[in-house]
């Protein structure tokens, strides 16, 4: 099978060939035709025209009918063949845009960028998948020298560019904190008040705010109206809720934040999330918590980060490979 | 000195007459079939955007001819409302007639050359040319 | 001439119409049909198979090697038919993308604005269109209560929404700057420290800052790498280039910038611009920079803001509609 | 039980070979020409593939019938290196093939269910089914 160049004779000869064999072959090279010319460009109508001259070509005594038939199939084509066109357009379109907001998400990964610390006795799992390019999502570690680990993990309402912009603006005034301790209730207290003056009201961020204690292994922690999170108790090998009342940052300057403190035992996790894990879709059906946390004990054995790209492998496959929204977990697990 | 001749197009049936008489024009100067039938998509477009959106206007032809080519020239004159936004109008996927109509780029690809002017209340005034290759 | 329906019987009345009058009504309704079709997410090869089921109702005897031929020129059509679909998702994703932008864009326009002041004996014009949605280059006007005027033009290198990104850091820091007026020299030198500090090393920013004497018109200047201005002199009819040596900003933290000064008569205008407005292109040319003079000077004797705006609408025209870059242009024009 | 038919994919000759089984299933399953065509090309993408990228592997094919329907399940095995980066390859305008193919978003919707498991070097395993409508 030899390289095809796409002309009137080469059309010709397939199509004699397919006449008078009707095999499998010539219409695999009838694909093969259509895929090599579409790369050169060759909108369809051009297709019909170069079937009715190679016809002509074939049949000189072609019934009067069949011409002026395949006139008329032309015709309709020029519609699709413009549509064609505007693909071919739009694509490259596309990929620009894309390489753009590739550009975009770069800075924004280099400016949200926290590293994950390495905490003795404590496994640290973090996994965030923009659905689209740039995260709406967002996650921070601050670590201090007398064994505290602030971790926030937040989600903006909204996706892409939008959500980027203003998740920016969080990671501002986060880095405008002091470096020292502070309660979960009074970060976020602060965050609150300066998405509040800065941002317009019609976003709004969700967060979640947790410090470990690694001397004492308490965990305390506070909710700007975010997902749940979840203590797994590897003894019973069960979960348990972790939830604090607060309300959704940027809503209200007086807002104030309940703080929640749990103790946690050798081996036991705490998972932290936004609802983009929660609200994984199946089709239409959405998936229900339990099928979560099912998965996350699956491959709770396994070391903290393997744990999270596993769940997250697992419902990436689940959705199709198209995340409906960004995709963020975390899991702090204690040593045993 | 170029003939031109030109179509009234005041309800949707002058839409047919500029596509026969655009085509036979078009036959005459030596474009093959799928070029006529590109032209006579053209010239619906145009016809179709005067009768939609100008009410009346008129679309007419010139069989043109530079040192080594021939042509044709369809110019599309109407003194409706004029376009407000001619870089949306001209952006793809945006075109006016909601999916239905090529719209004006779909009018740009099927010529080679392609302007046009408007002005809010002045109407509007495009010329576009194909060359036969 | 009534609705359209797709459905065999159509398409078949309407070829039929066609092989017995060969009429252009009928291709026009062709046309219609196929658009028709479109909408309703039709794909190409369809288009074919229902003229094959058209032809075999209408001529059960058609011949063989007809119908062979038709099944062949389906094969070809399957390819189109995928990238038919593609491009209806494609155009959807793209619209989505467009609106997403569309609100970031928004984020930024608030975040950007600035007020064109209302100056006794100056007239202002200032237009600013980005190329793409969000915009790369910035304009701002800071008013003091002595009758001082600063005016800020820069340009990212770089276009959409990572320079859009990164004029939001600019336009933070020149917020922080006091109010009262200084000396375009030693703004530059603060904003390009800044710029040096917490912008990516791959991106440049060039400003043109001016400080506009409305009691003594004269007007001091300087310049980051940043496109020259011109001085119009009405009396002569004539252009003069303004420009002060200095360096992009973010380069060097030990750039420093030249100041110059320029006194303002009655009648003449100050302008200035980006290369957005200097180097357009009408096709593969591009335009002389005598050529963006020659307009200027064309619509000077109107207001100034009618001025900025009838020179873009040019260039738009003369582009096609399609900016290559983001096009802002500024005029101070002393009243007579 | 349903009986299942397999092409072993070495050569390009062989992806005839598949279209050809394929479609012949396909046509006593009762799908019509358009469907054929469509079926056909969904396996010359899946065979190419595997052609192209594992070097060998089979595509297999099995009418199916449901409680109401009737279809065709076509499964391409093969234990070549594997997909990287399964959500870029899934996606529109990125085909592997570089613009040749229609690649795998274009087989999903070819097809009307489409399920692909895959492991950097263990292979890839993709099941698709078009129903009779
Ligand atoms: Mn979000
Ligand atoms: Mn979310
Ligand atoms: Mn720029
Ligand atoms: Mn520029």
């Amino acid at each position: 099978m030899s390289t095809l160049k796409l002309d009137l004779e080469n059309y010709k000869e397939l199509l004699q060939q397919y006449i008078k064999t009707q095999d499998e072959q010539a219409l695999y090279q009838a694909e093969q035709f259509s895929k090599h010319s579409m790369q050169q460009n060759i909108s369809p109508e051009e297709i019909i025209n170069v079937h009715i001259e190679s016809l002509q070509e074939i049949y000189p005594e072609m019934p009067v009918y069949i011409q002026s038939s395949l006139d008329f199939l032309l015709e309709t084509m020029i519609s699709y063949g413009l549509a064609y066109q505007e693909y071919q357009a739009l694509r490259e379109k596309q990929l620009e845009l894309k390489s753009e907001i590739s550009v975009a998400a770069n800075m924004q990964r280099t400016l949200l960028a926290t590293e994950k610390p390495e905490i003795e006795g404590l496994e640290i799992g973090a996994i965030s998948i923009p659905a689209k390019q740039m995260n709406g999502d967002y996650y921070h570690f601050v670590e201090d020298d007398n064994g505290f680990l602030g971790v926030a993990i937040a989600d903006v309402v909204g996706k892409g560019v939008p959500a980027a912009l203003c998740m920016s603006m969080i990671k501002y005034s986060m880095d405008s904190f002091p470096e020292n301790k502070m309660d979960p209730g009074v970060i976020l207290g602060s965050l609150n008040r300066v998405v509040e003056r800065n941002v317009d009201s019609s976003m709004f961020i969700t967060m979640f705010y947790g410090l470990y204690d690694v001397n004492t292994h308490t965990f305390r922690f506070s909710s700007a109206g975010h997902e749940p999170g979840y203590y797994f108790d590897s003894k019973q090998n069960t979960f348990e809720e972790i939830d604090a009342s607060g309300l959704v940052l940027g809503v209200s300057p007086e807002a104030t934040y309940e703080q929640c403190t749990k103790h946690v035992d050798e081996g036991d996790m705490v998972i932290m999330l936004t609802d983009g894990v929660t609200e994984c879709r199946q089709g239409e059906r959405f998936i229900e918590e339990e099928e979560v946390l099912e998965i996350i004990k699956q491959y709770a054995h396994l070391p903290a980060q393997e744990t999270v790209e596993q769940v997250y492998k697992h419902f990436e496959r689940l959705q199709d490979f198209h995340l409906r929204d960004d995709f963020t977990l975390i899991i702090l697990k204690r040593e045993v | 000195m170029d003939f031109q001749s030109c179509v009234n197009i005041k309800k949707e049936w002058d839409i047919v007459g500029a596509r026969q008489l655009g085509r036979d024009i078009a036959r005459k100067i030596g474009f093959g079939t799928v070029d006529q039938a590109r032209i006579a998509t053209a010239i619906s477009e145009l016809a179709r955007n005067i009768y939609l959106y100008a009410g009346a206007g008129k679309v007419c032809f010139e069989a043109i001819e530079d040192m080594n080519y021939k042509g044709i020239r369809i110019m599309a004159v109407d003194d409706g409302p004029g376009i407000k936004e001619l870089n949306q109008v001209m952006e793809d996927g945006f075109s006016t007639s909601g999916g239905l109509g090529a719209g004006l780029p779909g009018v740009r690809r099927l010529m080679d050359e392609f302007d046009i002017q408007s002005d809010e209340g002045k109407g509007t005034d495009i010329k576009v040319v194909k060359w036969l290759r």
